[in-house]
């Protein structure tokens, strides 16, 4: 049974490497059902915090294998908030937040705020030494897309 | 990434496992299909039934396969998503841009009825 | 692909709480397939690791609050080592490992070191301001129990 | 960890599901045993399908709820246990003491022949 006020955090790094992305994503899933997270729900989580890594190892680490990512999961009050932070540079997140998608359907790129937007119940970015991405996605929050 | 190719009736279909994302299998999968062009094949079914997961730089290699096939005529369509993709192929509007198809039979017939 | 000589390392923290062990069971079984570790080679390091965790949790943090486990991942050269720390006070381990399991086959507890042992290619004890349990499997080691 | 109770021809079947560590789901799941017996019911099947996995802890509490069923003069034997449990069984040679079947026809059949 999970206390109310009780903080619960688990702390996943990894290398900028695509490859521990699976891992990341089946760490919070088990988590997120172990915390009654719904299926779905913890689809969406799952999606949007492996939009979030991919963006940290590509845009922000550059893929370099000196620098990490570091995924902070925390758990209270029917919340569950997972923090990504990069060594990068960060980037003018106003901005990308304020403007709307690339409309070209066949475009390759710039869907990844559009998926984390909507598949959480919200997204914040700051910057603390390195990009900060936050997710925050709520037990009895909105049903998932579609 | 591991990809697998079968023809049926004329078609091909590419069995993907594993999860599609960038790096070194997004070259492999456009070389692929650059080669399936080549060869003038292209009506190409993806099933994506052992596909766990996809990120966005995985839609855009989807997309840049699909851009392929249809600029030399063909079309791409994929079977077998899970509840996870087909959301995030609604939520990106992909959805609209390739017909996504319960099964294999149905994804072979859109063809045939198109030669039709 | 894996190339030789990289280190690839990956970090977990998880409270002391036993609902954890299932997002840690997770990760590791999907990095480990990553890495093509066989299906039985990744349930068997899913077991020994849970097995480990499980008295970091117990044995070492005896489950308070305060206290948290680290789970390191490290693969190089075809082998996963899997170092589990706790912020306890350890134990006389060089005994714990020379003894005979219980021969009691009702008794109920006592089988985590032999279960480790079972499953891994490697298991060793040390001490570092908490007990150190670390978990060697190679890649294309010994087929797993049974 | 959550459990349901189904009786079948006079056996007890208690389908396990979630993961079976220590904590405070070995308490019910000790009481529940308790209950049984104290209703004579003694003839126990566990379902182990939906048992994703087991650590030693919840091993000693299969072995505790095991021995209270045989102090009563009953039985417990296991079904559904995936390659993965049944290798840590065998490693601590537990299949020695319950017996596992691979359905619960044969289990359930087992508990009817001693009868018999
Ligand atoms: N962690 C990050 N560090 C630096 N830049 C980032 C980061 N995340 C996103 N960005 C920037 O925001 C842009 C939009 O991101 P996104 O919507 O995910 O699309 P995409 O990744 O396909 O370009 C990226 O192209 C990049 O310039
Ligand atoms: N991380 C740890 N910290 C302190 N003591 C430990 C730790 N791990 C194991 N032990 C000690 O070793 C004993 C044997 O462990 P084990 O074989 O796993 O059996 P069990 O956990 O069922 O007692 C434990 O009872 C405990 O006293």
């Amino acid at each position: 049974m999970v206390k109310t006020n009780q903080v619960e955090q688990m702390t996943l790094t990894i290398p900028s490497d695509l490859k521990y992305l699976g891992a990341v994503d089946a760490a919070v899933q088990d988590l997120a059902r172990e915390l009654l997270f719904s299926q779905d729900a913890v689809n969406d989580l799952g999606t949007a915090l492996i939009e979030a890594c991919s963006n940290a190892i590509e845009h922000g680490n550059k893929f370099s294998p000196d620098k990490r990512v570091t995924i902070s999961l925390r758990f209270q009050d029917g919340t569950l908030k997972a923090a990504v932070k990069d060594e990068g540079r960060g980037f003018d997140f106003e901005k990308a937040m304020n403007e709307d998608p690339d409309p070209d359907p066949t475009s390759e790129r710039g869907r990844g705020i559009l998926i984390m937007r909507a598949f959480t119940d919200g997204l914040s970015f700051s910057y603390d030494g390195g990009l900060v991405c936050e997710l925050t996605k709520l037990r009895d929050g909105s049903p998932s897309p579609e | 990434m591991k990809i697998t190719q079968r023809e049926v009736q004329g078609t091909v279909v590419l069995d993907l496992n594993g999860k599609l994302t960038g790096g070194p299998d997004a070259d492999t999968f456009r070389k692929l299909f650059d080669g399936l062009i080549a060869e003038g094949k292209k009506q190409i079914v993806v099933n994506l039934e052992k596909v766990s997961w996809i990120n966005s730089t995985g839609l855009g290699i989807l997309i840049h396969n699909y851009s392929t096939v249809r600029s030399a005529g063909g079309d791409l369509v994929v079977i077998g998503a899970s509840d996870r993709i087909e959301s995030i192929l609604y939520v990106t509007k992909l959805n609209l841009l390739f017909k996504s198809f319960e099964n294999e039979e149905d994804a072979v017939r859109s063809f045939t009825h198109t030669r039709q």
